[in-house]
């Protein structure tokens, strides 16, 4: 493990990537509390732009809302839905995955087809009409992000475990009485763990440019704000109020940045053999 | 005539790895039309050296000393450009596993083509004739379907012909050949050899070498030198290397090579059998669907034996012969279409759940691969007590065991908290052995166990087997392609071929008086044969007890 | 009541008429939001069908800003003493687009069968009508049951549609191979449609008015993103941007474009009026001072501002300004969070999270409801948003699943058309978003109702029409919000563009563009 | 290579199927039916309108009498009749079909070829600054939400420097024919098509970049250099047309993803595709041409695949030969 990390620090842009993520945790974690501007409240006129008003670094919206109030509660959701979203999705992908992959024949066949066919609509759009279904409310966000982003985590973890139960050692744990479940939490899956920390990094990316998108048709929750919201919001201002695209466009391109560069770093240090299933 | 040298040449490794020079201040000299051999065990720095002469070392890795001369150049001097004139003009190269080493995407005319189209000889047309010749000359069957060929439609020594008939395309005057035979089957390295010993007749080539098998070294080489941590350390004429070895570590070498002999085999068919494997059948069918027929492998037909107490029985056969598929239907590893597997008097493979698990414990396997037999992510402790926790050993108890178990198996007990990264390849098939024993069987299996290993840690595995076997008055199968490993511990063998199983026999009878074709064959291409003769008149004793 | 109009109306339209100036010929670029579902008005009636089907298909009559009446395919028309009988005078010479004459017996055909059947606004007005008789050729005659005050003010081309007889008599209307291609008597003809692209309509050169349409060409350009519209209009693909089809925000920009000229003109016959539901029927909403509270929380000064550039009024009761019978000295429902607050404190309201919907037609009206939560949020409640689209907001609106809810309705020009549907109990039903959906309950009120719509008198009406309006506002069963202003942007040097109550609807009939 | 094809078209028309009959119920599973909406439209408070406008929708039937009249119909590749467009769900999805295959294909081979190029480029100068800054240009797309691209890039170069037109799939009224009415639709096309296309370049060329390096560690490389081939002839020749095995797969997995990326697309540049329709579709809940088109864009993603697939084939003799 310390092998990895010293791997991982050699990786120049896995660096930059940590300490961008770094910062938008601490901001998430300690931002609200420390600057508790209500980020819906109307606090001054519209359209003030940043560096202009005192105690408003970064001005105001369309309804005179504190630009970086949002900035800081929107660091929140976004990161919440990918990471929440992620892990719904490990939680469909990983288990499907396992079972089609150990148990291969028929389960393997029903599960891969079932898999294939949620990776033959096009995923946006699915997410749109379950979202149409459910209404955009917080929860269904994320529940929609995960039913849309669990296949590849089934198809990454089903090729891993095709490939570890060939293994010796899972041979040796069969003839050593161990159950199919045993094996398959005990000698399979840690060995793919190191595949799917990387994929779920890049999952994690994903997510919040999928939320985003979902904002920016109006398929957000109203009453929650994130940055995919403001740009969303700000989009019909774009020509006159540019900044108001702009400044959430960046935090969400750093964000997402940060995460596929620790993707990337974290696949050079635990997988170097893989270094391309993660996309 | 010396046509290229070699003088104090170093290469370095990048930064981290385990030793600063890959190879160390070698000199060595090769003469027109004649077989250098270069030979050492994994990791002793034999392929740098060659590799080194092409320019073809790995990212990272530079020579830092020394020179190569060749027709009075440098080529550790030389520019890319003169190296790549020389590469496949003059200089030819082989490798160890022809299938890597041909682009899966190219027809075999194709990637011949190439070698005259790099260096702008010949036409189009008169590259493929002449491609065409080459492979007639190596020894294709069919030349005009090979031609047209992808490599994965040809069989492993049939692509190492395509590898040699494209070494040799432009008749260079060195090829090197690193490895070409290890990952053949011993009938096909047979005809390999041939083929490169007659070449070399034919056209005056000399050839650079370099295996880890001392038979092939008997069999083939003019003149040996044995690397060891990328130093030379012996150098000389074959037979006298071979026959009377001076350094140690060629001493130790040779002494490893496994053969006939050792303690004498008893008979012990008359003891009970613990064992009884009645008309056994495995088929596999793969790809079919609903367009496409699938394709059926009689991997097991219809295989009988019975395994006595005590007993060792080898199976023995080429890659493809089953031998594996069969040592694991009696494990139930892989399911039997038919067939009885008796083990005192419970059939198992017929068996299934909790029965099965009862029965299973009592036949455990020795796996191939050192590195993938051991959970990665597993403490030694943990691999060795999983199994009798899961028959309810309790932990305390398993893990008391596992720490006798390691040190039975010449570890250390304090191993149970270490990984298996931490190990050799030696260490971790002792592990490997421990883990089987762990459930204090009655039967092992033993599928290539000793295989991936080098000769000399070999030697120690087999010994290892053969004192615990005495020890515990254990029964074994014993499966494995080489014959020589076969003979030096199993009490009957049995040969395999496509399944079937061609002859079985007292280990003695079969490796002496085979009664088969195929047995005779395989007997045959065993290199060194003539060598292991000499050495034992040489020294009066079998190699093995030296 | 026996007036013949059309002098007065003849006026109107020569003073809109400059005697020099027009310029035939150019081709005029306009956008369509959002495309229409389809161009056969008989049959669909909803904005951007009206919008572009208007210059397709005729009425009867138009109406100017003030509601008056003026010729269509009527060229003069009486209405009978007793208010039950109206005779109509049709323009002659007129063809339908592909050559038939136009007679009387299209009307009759139109008002008495085809819409009848598929148009459901004009169904409940024809519900009056007796009987539609063509004594001859030009000359219609509808007999009413009983008087309707605002008959007369049902002949516009969305509203009663003249459809070809000759087409449709006999056929399924809804699924006729022909809907796909409108025939109408209109200016314009239609050409073609890129589906998701553009509609494309050419001059009528055998329009019934000597000159008219001035222009050769008009497209109507599908554009489904409203920044990208914006851009449309500032690279030059397109002239015209009719009210709604950008979003608020970038109004103010657009106008300050050279050669842009805005009007918010065109939409009185509409009276397109803001309100939010407050639901009457359950929850804290049940208590009026919960409701005065709602009312007096909400800045609407702000969102007039911000939201809406200034344009449009803030509304004073269910009644547009624009709409007959208005009246301003209604009780205050001024923007007042002190009186808010105090009347909470007087209310059952019990911190109980307010559900409110917002209107799913863009960001001007999703910013709306956020800043109005901001509002309710200020005074004390708590509310929050549930996002749906249009097809959501229908259902829960009509299943009455919310507690407050956004929405704007047309009026039609006439208190009984467009205002009391929406107020009556008679008109409360699950299944409709459009009808009494706060479940206001006011038998006197209702009695009000039902005494001006049958009224033929303007003064009786009005009186009536001023206390409904009274003790409507009274009781606050919606907290109304604002008279929409929808800004038409065009360049300068397009003429005569709005001259309507319906503004470009039926507005390039007399539209020119200077050179 | 028939029977592979005929085999791989079975089962998309199974999984088609299932998409169907999937679809059927996530949407109606969906509050708010489009008798609602158009009454709404229409201005209607009439309670009869809106049972007369179910009944003629066939809304009034079981679901199941509805889902079977549907797939019924599907199997004659009758996608029913919208009547919010009131035309048929087929011809209102052709209509549009070819400007959102237009616009994907483009983006397609735009990001194939330029990713491609960028990942061998990057691969060629590891470790260089060359690849530093290609690596890091793609890096910066791949994290770039699609539909911000596509407004900063209308707002560059349409509005601030007007070199293309910003939305829309020709210019309007120009009636231009034949080779002038191509140009002008490139000219539109360059806009979107980048714009979707950039997202995938940038996964095209982390992949073929990824793959390039790992073939180029491969055995039949160093045969190759001791062949005495040139660098240039062996990146080409062995290193190049082995890394695009694992590129091609992608490009076909990707494939649903561009169709999915195309309705931000559509919708930022006005471009009249069926990704739009369907976003109008889902808002009007104009169930059959909402069926309609995610059956169209599962038939496309499928024949992206089976495309993909059939290169495979073609480069791959493996898998050709075999099957």
């Amino acid at each position: 493990m310390k092998k990895g990390f010293a791997r991982f620090a050699r990786n120049r842009g896995a660096l930059i990537g940590l300490v961008i993520l770094t910062l938008v945790i601490v901001i998430a974690a300690l931002g609200p509390p420390l600057y508790p501007q209500d980020p819906w409240r109307m606090v001054q006129r519209p359209f003030l732009p940043p560096f202009t008003a005192p105690g408003l670094p970064l001005g105001t919206d369309a309804l005179g809302r504190d630009v970086l109030a949002g900035l800081i509660h929107g660091a929140r959701v976004s990161l919440m839905v990918g990471l929440v979203s992620t892990v719904v999705a490990l939680l469909i992908g990983v288990p499907v995955g396992a079972l089609a992959g150990y148990f291969g024949g028929w389960v393997d066949d029903a599960l891969m087809r079932f898999t294939e066919f949620f990776q033959t609509i096009p995923s946006f759009a699915l997410a749109i009409v379950l979202l149409a279904i459910f209404q955009p409310s917080l929860f269904f966000i994320i529940l929609s992000i995960a039913i849309v982003s669990w296949p590849p985590v089934a198809r990454l973890v089903r090729g891993e475990v095709l490939s570890l139960r060939s293994r010796e050692y899972v041979e040796a744990a069969v003839l050593s009485g161990q159950n199919s479940r045993q094996i398959i939490t005990r000698q399979v899956l840690p060995n793919a763990v190191s595949s799917i920390i990387v994929l779920a990094s890049l999952m994690v990316a994903t997510a919040i440019l999928l939320e985003s998108s979902l904002a920016f048709l109006g398929l957000g929750d109203p009453n929650v704000m994130s940055w995919g919201y403001m740009i969303g919001a700000a989009r019909t201002v774009l020509r006159t109020a540019w900044w108001l695209t702009f400044i959430p466009g960046v935090a969400i391109l750093l964000s997402v940045l940060a995460l596929n560069l620790i993707g990337e770093g974290l696949n050079d240090a635990l997988n170097p053999r893989l270094a391309r299933r993660g996309e | 005539m010396t046509i290229l040298q070699i003088r104090n040449l170093s290469i370095a490794l990048p930064k981290g790895a385990d030793r600063p020079h890959a190879v160390e201040d070698v000199s060595l000299e090769l003469a027109a039309g004649e077989i250098l051999c270069i030979v050492g065990e994994s990791g002793s720095g034999k392929s740098m050296s060659a590799n080194a002469l092409m320019g073809l070392l790995p990212e990272g890795v530079r020579p830092v000393k020394g020179s190569i001369t060749y027709q009075g150049r440098d080529l550790l001097q030389a520019d890319e450009g003169d190296l790549r004139a020389l590469r496949g003009r003059d200089i030819g190269m082989i490798f160890q596993e022809p299938l890597s080493a041909l682009n899966p995407l190219m027809r075999i005319g194709a990637q011949i083509a190439e070698v005259f189209e790099a260096h702008r000889l010949l036409t189009p047309v008169a590259r493929q004739s002449r491609a065409l010749e080459l492979l007639h000359e190596v020894g294709l069957p069919d030349p005009k379907k090979a031609i047209r060929a992808y490599p994965f439609q040809l069989s492993g020594g049939q692509r190492q012909r395509v590898m040699i008939a494209m070494a040799l395309a432009l008749e260079p005057k060195v090829l090197i050949a690193d490895e070409p035979t290890t990952a053949l089957d011993v009938t096909t390295q047979a005809q390999i050899l041939k083929l490169i010993e007659d070449l070399r007749r034919k056209r005056n080539m000399a050839v650079i070498f370099i295996t880890h098998d001392f038979g092939v070294v008997a069999d083939i080489a003019d003149r040996v030198i044995v690397m060891q941590h990328g130093r030379i350390v012996e150098e000389g004429p074959a037979r006298d290397v071979l026959l009377h070895a001076r350094h140690p570590y060629t001493q130790k070498l040779i002494a490893a090579i496994p053969g006939p002999g050792g303690e004498a085999k008893d008979d012990k068919q008359g003891a009970p059998a613990i064992l009884r494997v009645r008309g056994l059948n495995k088929i596999y069918k793969t790809g079919g669907g609903l367009f496409s027929s699938p394709r059926v492998v009689h991997a097991v037909n219809d295989m009988t034996f019975d395994l006595h107490t005590g007993e060792t029985i080898g199976i023995v056969g080429e890659s493809g012969s089953g031998k594996s598929t069969a040592g694991r239907c009696l494990v139930r590893l892989v399911a039997p279409d038919s067939g009885r597997v008796e083990m005192a008097g419970v059939d198992m493979a017929s068996l299934s759940g909790a029965d099965l698990r009862a029965n299973r414990r009592r036949i455990q396997m020795i796996f191939q691969d050192p590195y993938s037999s051991l959970n990665p992510r597993s403490t030694i402790g943990r691999i060795l007590t999983e199994g009798p926790v899961s028959y309810g050993t309790p932990r305390a108890e398993a893990l008391a065991r596992a720490r006798e178990l390691l040190e039975l198996v010449g570890l250390d007990a304090s191993a149970v908290t270490r990984y298996p990264h931490e190990f050799s390849g030696g260490q971790r098939q002792r592990v490997g052995i421990a883990r089987a024993l762990a459930l204090q069987p009655d039967i092992i299996i033993a599928d290539e166990a000793v295989s991936a290993l080098d000769v000399s840690i070999q030697a120690q595995v087999l010994d290892l087997l053969a004192d615990l076997k005495r020890q515990l008055n254990l029964s074994m199968l014993f499966i494995t392609h080489d014959l020589r490993v076969a003979a030096q511990v199993c009490d009957r063998i049995i040969v395999m071929k496509q399944g079937r199983v061609v002859e079985m026999g007292s280990a003695d009878t079969v490796l002496t008086a085979p009664e088969h074709d195929y047995t005779r064959a395989l007997l045959e291409a065993i290199p060194g044969r003539d060598y292991e003769r000499a050495l034992k008149d040489a020294t009066g004793v079998p190699a093995c007890q030296s | 009541m026996n007036k013949v109009i059309t002098p007065l109306v003849l006026a109107a339209i020569l003073a809109t008429t400059p005697a020099t100036g027009q310029e035939a010929g150019g081709t005029l670029n306009l956008v369509i939001q959002p495309e229409p579902p389809s161009l056969m008005m008989g049959i669909v009636q909803n904005g951007p069908t009206q919008m572009v089907a208007g210059d397709i298909y005729e009425s009867l009559l138009r109406y100017d800003s003030d509601l008056n009446p003026m010729p269509s395919l009527a060229r003069k028309w009486e209405v009978s003493e007793d208010g039950l009988t109206y005779t109509f005078h049709l323009q002659e010479g007129v063809k339908w687009h592909d050559g038939e004459d136009f007679t009387a017996e299209d009307v009759v055909f139109s008002a008495d069968v085809f819409l009848r059947e598929t148009h459901p606004r004009l169904r409940a007005t024809l519900d009056y009508v007796e009987s539609i008789k063509a004594p001859d050729d030009h000359t219609v005659v509808f007999k009413l049951r009983e008087p309707f005050g605002p008959f007369l003010g049902t002949f516009e081309a969305g509203t009663m549609p003249i459809v070809p007889k000759h087409i449709y008599e006999g056929t399924d209307f809804a699924n006729n191979e022909m809907n796909n291609t409108p025939i109408g008597t209109g200016p314009f003809k239609f050409n073609e449609w890129q589906r998701g692209s553009y509609i494309h309509l050419v001059k009528n050169e055998d329009y019934y008015i000597e000159g008219k349409p001035y222009l050769d060409e008009v497209y109507y350009h599908v554009i489904p993103d409203a920044a990208s519209r914006a851009v449309a209009y500032e690279t030059g693909t397109v002239d015209v941007l009719p009210g709604g089809s950008v979003e608020n925000f970038d109004v103010p920009r657009l106008t300050e474009l050279p050669n842009t000229c805005v009007t918010d003109a065109g939409w009185e016959y509409f009276g397109p009026h803001s309100w939010m539901w407050m639901n009457n029927h359950k929850g804290p909403m049940t208590d009026p001072n919960t409701r005065k509270a709602v009312m007096h929380a909400l800045d609407r000064q702000f969102a007039l501002d911000a939201l809406w550039n200034g344009l449009g009024k803030l509304a004073t009761g269910p009644v547009s300004s624009s709409t007959r019978f208005h009246e301003a000295d209604t009780p205050s429902i001024a923007y007042d969070p002190d009186l808010a607050r105090e009347y909470l404190e007087k209310s059952s309201y019990n911190g109980e999270t307010l559900q409110l919907l917002p209107l799913p037609y863009g960001e001007t009206w999703q910013r709306w409801a956020e800043a109005a939560r901001q509002n309710l949020i200020d005074v004390g409640f708590n509310v929050e948003l549930v996002a749906t689209d249009v097809a959501g907001w229908n259902q829960r609106v009509a299943d009455w699943d919310f507690d407050l809810a956004f929405t704007y309705l047309y009026q039609y020009g006439d208190p009984a058309l467009g205002v009391s549907r929406t107020y009556v109990e008679s008109n409360i039903a699950k299944g409709s978003p459009w009808n009494n959906v706060a479940g206001y309950r006011n038998p006197e009120v209702d009695a009000l109702w039902e005494q001006a719509a049958l009224s033929t008198s303007d003064e009786t009406r009005q009186e009536l029409y001023t206390e409904i309006q009274n003790r409507i506002v009274e009781d606050v069963p919606v907290a109304w919000l604002l008279e929409l202003g929808f800004p038409t942007i065009y360049r300068c040097n397009v003429q005569d563009l709005v001259t309507t109550a319906i503004g470009i609807n039926d507005g390039l009939r007399d539209a020119w563009i200077e050179q | 290579m028939i029977r592979f094809i005929l085999a791989r078209l079975l089962k998309a028309a199974v999984i088609l199927m299932a998409i169907l009959v999937l679809n059927f119920f996530l949407i109606h599973a969906a509050p708010g039916d489009p008798a609602a909406v158009m009454a709404g439209e229409a201005g209607a408070t009439d309670e009869q309108f809106i049972a007369d406008l179910r009944a003629r929708f066939g809304l009034d039937q079981p679901l199941s009498t509805q889902l079977w009249l549907y797939i019924k119909g599907a199997a004659q590749l009758d996608l029913g009749y919208s009547y919010r467009q009131n035309m048929p769900v087929a011809q209102l999805i052709l209509d549009r079909l070819p400007a959102t295959l237009l616009l994907t294909l483009t983006a397609f081979v735009i990001s194939i070829v330029l990713g491609v190029v960028a990942g061998v480029l990057a691969a060629s100068r590891q470790g260089g600054w060359g690849d530093t800054l290609i690596s890091a240009v793609a890096m910066i797309f791949y994290a770039t939400p699609l539909f911000w691209i596509a407004l900063m890039a209308s707002l560059l170069f349409s509005v601030v420097l007007g070199w293309l037109p910003g939305f829309g799939y020709e210019t309007i009224g120009a009636n231009y024919t034949g080779l002038v009415r191509g140009l002008d639709i490139a000219r539109h096309l360059i806009l979107p098509a980048t714009t979707l296309g950039l997202f995938f370049t940038a996964i095209y060329m982390r992949m073929t970049r990824a793959s390039m390096l790992e073939v180029s560690r491969l055995d039949f490389v160093k045969t190759a250099r001791a062949k005495g081939l040139r660098p240039g002839v062996i990146q080409r020749r062995h290193i190049l047309r082995n890394a695009l095995l694992p590129v091609i797969t992608l490009a076909g997995l990707q494939a649903g993803q561009i169709v999915g990326g195309a309705v931000l697309t559509e919708t930022v540049f006005a471009w009249p595709g069926i990704g739009r329709l369907m976003f109008d579709a889902i808002n009007q809940r104009d169930y059959n041409v909402l069926l309609g088109v995610f059956f169209v864009s599962a038939a496309m993603v499928l024949l992206f695949n089976l495309i993909t697939d059939i290169l495979y084939v073609v480069v791959d003799p493996r898998i050709r030969i075999r099957s």
